[in-house]
């Protein structure tokens, strides 16, 4: 890997020339930075360069307490909010010892679940965005403002959402959340519908995606790969099946696996993984309806939430990948080291192997397809 | 068999074992320092282990658990306030932690894999030959904390700018930073 | 000169000045600077719900030199700083910044080592746009703010724009 | 000295012309993206956003003019004129309508008849890359440099296709002039099908427009400016009107090419079935055939629009692979097709 000289801005080596993209570049999502050693148009070296969007959120973990964090995890990976409040929520009642209700688990699969669809729409529209075809991404985002209107009607805010409490959630579905349900889910169908026939079936599409940045399953598992783009490379693993949080064991769905790990597949799983969300969000609420009105939403949790000494590592399957949180409690209000697995921080130290030798245009579609939310990147 | 025989049974007749603690069901155990990277092949290639995915790594720093702490002033019955004597300090812990987070994707089993770091030797083998996805962490714990791994490809700052002067997670580092500030100087 | 002659609310500079302004306010090309969440609301923005090419709020340009409103939504970390600024600098006149988001106007819940505390500690700020993140309609507002601003300049009987905007 | 007046009115008015169907198209571009996406797109400049390219106008005259300090000077503030001029003077040998008799005179609607207007137009069109390598070396960028050079290699190799497509044109009705192609349009031919290029050259028209939206870089051919990829290609470094002389010269071309395309492939000012030449007065017929030809041009100025937000966009080996692997083969092929069935017709 090391035979070609580190590229460095600025400065040309030999028959080569260092390509400086980034941070402000329309394809690098504004927080990322690629220094590439280009000969023409083909990579030669790519070296990745993170922490544009540092913010301390680990230390500042350590200074607030257990429920005054939650805020801070929607931050992380901005495009789906819920999944990280629900995975740290999860850590620290895993430390408490604390059983969640099974209604309030059922609330979390919905609202989880719905922003996997949110999250999605976004990665593919931006994927489309950065290989030209404008069209879908606007589609796509017509679809989402109504999922964030459901999020907002429920937790008052569209993007951080700061979703549930320790120890459960904290306000039971509104009335008419069958009604908007039955409104958005044809909708989202259509969306996706829409995107499919701009797209999948695309010849241009096709030729830009399929074979682009493939990785073979035992790469991608060295790399430490999870979710969509490990399921891309045709490994079957999701947290929700392998290590089943949330009643996710008592839902019916398909984990969509692909075969070469490019792009093409990892779009593919993307675009169906949404389908599958939407059937488990028609179970998860079928069950709920059958949960009697005055079940309980929180477990019993004491208003000071002062977990006991000792540490430990929860995660689940957040639309990237596995997001887990390592908390580490010394017994008193504030935990005291709080680590943040994040899926895009493991998939895109890759990215090196995954776009060298290939083209410009190639690294754009890799990068995108990755889906790297610099929130979760860098913390 | 549970998990913590079967480690044991793997691990113990070399010695590897410190320590061995279970909370809530995580299983942790601390492995001596400078085997680190044998206990990871044994534990990745040991047939009924099987942990063949490393999840993730990251350090911790002791330093205010090692701290001697101090007990809370209690009021006896008379109403005068005794303070207590510190306890007995013993030799302290080391001060940092490199805890490995990992994972059997067969059995869906997790273990956590921790390394005490002194502050006089901060250097740890590193875990790159064995798992490439020890990469990044690595640096991050680097910038982090200022453990260094040996025999790491590109140790540098990862998250931080390169000539950055602290490690921030660090607990005697100050949350709102210690001034440090960044030239705006074109760089070329 | 003729425009001198008539300084200081004189017809063909009032009227010219007008029409610059017309230009001007009607078309801010957005230099969308989107590093944290704030950038998914202001993607929001820019699509169809909402729509900031309505007020020719359109073809986001990444090139500085073509862009005419800095959206910075999000936060902007010590490290980041050099690289900003520099996009800033490049900006040609008349220009405008817009910080979107609490991160962007002070640094918001991050008040860490590594998080810069507002945006105006580098460059001069003309509209900061409050929330974490702010909804798409706060930067509609803002794009009307902008608007309102533009008008007020006077391009011709004084020489900076940006001098203008401040305190305005 | 009629002649003199004549030619000038013709100059300035199919200038002007051009210019404002150039203005409109920008609005087209913005609110018929706006159609295709769901979205009402600008409207708050004049009725329906129509002054919007009016208002760009104004703020990028009016915007500081920036030379970047390592920028080659001469050739920076050459690049834009280089690339927008080219697009005006190409459309000079474009019909525009058949012909006009005022007061006895028979004035035709087309700048200059040439007899060789095919090959001004190959070779003026070809100086448009000028202007793009020009800019893109000058502004001393690398994502400059790169869309400059993607442009050349592209240019280069749709060129090829484009002349070998005219080629086929040539062969079936003999001529180099536009002129003589436009009226050679007219009528029927097999008894149902109108004279036109495309029912005579189906290939070489697929060809064309294929090569003609690669010339223009227009997605799925806009590499040159790809904005993920390279910010803004060879204009990245442009600010204020002289990034309006690209932008605009662009649309100029877009107007030209589809002119051309009318012209050659779809019967000019003819209309199918019908000569409404015989009907009509000689200057209502001008005026008529000129409104004819330009609803034509409108409809393939929309395709643009209509293409670029429908499709992604190639990648740099595929648009060379496709120019070289498959437009040029099938040029020639379509060739071999066109003078074989000469051969055996005449």
């Amino acid at each position: 890997m090391n035979q070609n000289p580190t590229p460095q801005t600025g400065h040309d080596t030999g028959d080569y020339v260092t390509v400086n993209i980034g941070p402000s570049h329309p394809a690098m999502h504004g927080t990322l930075r690629v220094v590439a050693l280009t000969d023409g148009e083909s990579l030669k070296k790519v070296d990745p360069e993170i922490g544009y969007l540092h913010r301390g959120v680990e230390k500042l973990g350590e200074s607030l307490t257990y429920h005054q964090f939650i805020p801070i995890t929607d931050r992380l990976n901005y495009c789906s909010a819920i999944p990280n409040n629900v995975s740290y929520e999860m850590a620290v009642e895993k430390l408490m010892g604390v059983e969640v209700p099974e209604k309030a688990q059922l609330i979390r699969v919905i609202m989880m679940e719905l922003a996997r669809i949110a999250d999605h729409q976004v990665c593919i529209g931006i994927l489309g965005v950065d290989l030209g075809a404008f069209t879908p991404f606007f589609y796509l985002i017509i679809q989402r403002e109504e999922i964030y209107e459901i999020f907002e009607w429920f937790n008052g805010a569209r993007l951080t959402n700061t979703f549930g409490r320790i120890g459960g959630v904290d306000a039971d579905l509104p009335d008419d959340f069958e009604q908007r349900w039955e409104e958005l889910k044809p909708n989202v169908r259509k969306a996706n519908d829409e995107t499919e026939k701009l797209l999948t079936h695309n010849r241009i599409w096709m030729d830009r995606t399929i074979g682009v940045s493939a990785f073979s399953a035992e790469d991608a598992l060295n790399w430490g790969f999870t979710g969509p783009c490990l399921r891309a490379c045709g490994v079957k693993r999701d947290l929700r099946i392998d290590e089943p949080y949330c009643m996710y064991d008592k839902f019916k769905f398909e984990v969509p696996v692909g075969k070469n790990g490019d792009v093409f597949d990892r779009y593919i799983v993307r675009m169906i993984e949404m389908e599958e969300s939407l059937k488990i969000i028609d179970q998860a609420y079928k069950l709920y309806k059958e949960m009697p009105a005055d079940a309980p939403l929180m477990a019993r949790v004491p208003k000071v939430i002062k977990p006991p000494a000792g540490e430990v590592y929860s995660a689940l399957e957040s639309p990237n990948g596995e997001l887990g949180f390592f908390v580490k409690s010394d017994g008193s209000a504030k935990p005291y080291r709080i680590r943040i697995r994040p899926p895009c921080f493991m998939i895109y130290q890759a990215f090196p192997e995954l776009v060298e030798g290939e083209l410009i245009a190639d690294l754009v579609a890799c990068l995108s397809s990755l889906n790297v939310i610099a929130g979760e990147l860098d913390r | 068999m549970d998990l913590k025989k079967r480690v044991e049974q793997c691990l113990g007749p070399d010695n590897l074992v410190v320590s061995m603690i279970e909370c809530q069901g995580d299983l942790s155990v601390e492995v001596p320092k400078r085997s680190v990277v044998d206990v990871m092949r044994l534990l990745r290639d040991t047939p009924d282990l099987g942990f063949n995915f490393l999840s993730d790594l990251f350090g911790v720093d002791n330093l205010d658990l090692n701290k001697p702490k101090k007990k809370p002033t209690k009021k006896t019955e008379e109403g005068a306030e005794t303070e207590e004597e510190p306890e007995e300090k013993g030799p302290f812990p080391p001060r940092y932690e490199v805890v490995y987070l990992l994972l059997c994707l067969e059995r869906n089993e997790r273990l956590q894999v921790k390394v005490r770091v002194e502050e006089s030797d901060m250097e740890v083998d590193t875990l790159t030959p064995v798992w490439k996805a020890a990469n990044w962490p690595e640096r991050e714990v680097f910038d982090m904390f200022g453990i260094r791994f040996k025999g790491h490809p590109n140790l540098k700052r990862l998250l931080m700018w390169d000539d950055f002067p602290a490690h921030p997670l660090r607990k005697d580092y100050p949350l709102e930073g210690q001034g440090e500030e960044r030239h705006l100087i074109y760089d070329d | 000169m003729a425009i001198d002659a008539y300084n200081g609310g004189g017809w063909i500079a009032t009227k010219l000045e007008w029409l610059i302004n017309w230009g001007r306010k009607r078309s801010p090309w957005p230099l969308p600077y989107g590093t944290a969440c704030c950038g998914i609301e202001m993607m929001c923005a820019l699509a169809a719900g909402y729509d900031m090419a309505r007020f020719g709020a359109e073809r986001p340009s990444f090139s500085p030199r073509q862009a005419d409103v800095l959206i910075q939504a999000g936060t902007i970390t010590l490290k980041m700083a050099p690289a900003f600024k520099r996009i800033y600098d490049q900006m040609a006149e008349p220009r405008c910044v817009i910080s979107m988001g609490a991160c962007a106007c002070s640094g918001g819940v991050f008040r860490t080592y590594s998080t810069l505390q507002g945006i105006d500690k580098l460059v001069p700020v003309d509209i900061y746009i409050p929330g974490c993140p702010p909804r798409p309609e706060a930067l509609l507002q803002a794009l009307l703010m902008f608007i309102e601003k533009t008008e007020k300049s006077q391009p011709i009987t004084h020489k900076k724009h940006s001098d203008l905007l401040v305190g305005t | 000295m009629d002649d003199w007046l004549i030619a000038i009115i013709k100059v300035v008015g199919i200038w002007v012309w051009v210019l404002l169907i150039a203005v409109v198209m920008t609005w087209v571009e913005r609110r018929g993206a706006a159609l295709i996406q769901d979205r009402p797109g600008p409207n708050r400049a004049g009725p329906f956003g129509l002054f919007q390219p009016l208002a760009d106008g104004i703020k990028l005259f009016t915007k500081e003019e920036i030379i970047p300090t390592n920028a080659q000077k001469l050739l920076y503030i050459m690049g834009p004129l280089l690339f927008s001029l080219p697009a005006f003077s190409a459309y000079a040998v474009v019909p525009f309508g058949d012909k006009i008799i005022l007061g006895g005179k028979e004035i035709i609607l087309q700048v200059s008849d040439v007899n060789v207007g095919f090959l001004y137009i190959l070779a003026i069109g070809s100086m448009g890359v000028y202007g793009v390598i020009l800019g893109g070396w000058g502004s001393n960028n690398k994502y400059s440099i790169l869309g400059g050079l993607r442009s050349t290699a592209q240019m280069v190799s749709y060129e090829v296709p484009l002349g070998l497509a005219l080629l086929g044109i040539v062969f079936v009705y003999g001529t180099f002039s536009l002129r003589d192609i436009s009226l050679a349009q007219q009528g029927t031919f097999l008894g149902f099908l109108p004279n036109w290029g495309i029912f005579k050259q189906p290939l070489g028209f697929i060809l064309f427009i294929v090569a003609a939206y690669a010339e223009a870089n227009r997605v799925p051919f806009d590499l040159p400016e790809a904005e993920s990829e390279i910010v803004s290609g060879y204009h990245t470094e442009y600010g204020s009107m002289r990034l309006g002389l690209y932008l605009f010269g662009e649309y100029v071309n877009l107007v030209t090419i589809s002119g051309i395309i009318v012209a050659l492939y779809f019967g000019s000012w003819h209309m199918p079935y019908i000569d409404l030449g015989a009907y009509l007065g000689p200057i209502s017929w001008g005026i008529v055939s000129f409104c004819i030809f330009f609803l034509k041009v409108s409809f393939f100025l929309w395709m643009f629009v209509w293409v670029r937000w429908t499709l992604p966009r190639f990648r740099y080996d595929q648009v060379m692979g496709l120019g070289w692997r498959g437009l040029i083969p099938l040029a020639l092929f379509n060739i071999f097709i066109t003078a074989l069935f000469i051969q055996l017709t005449v």
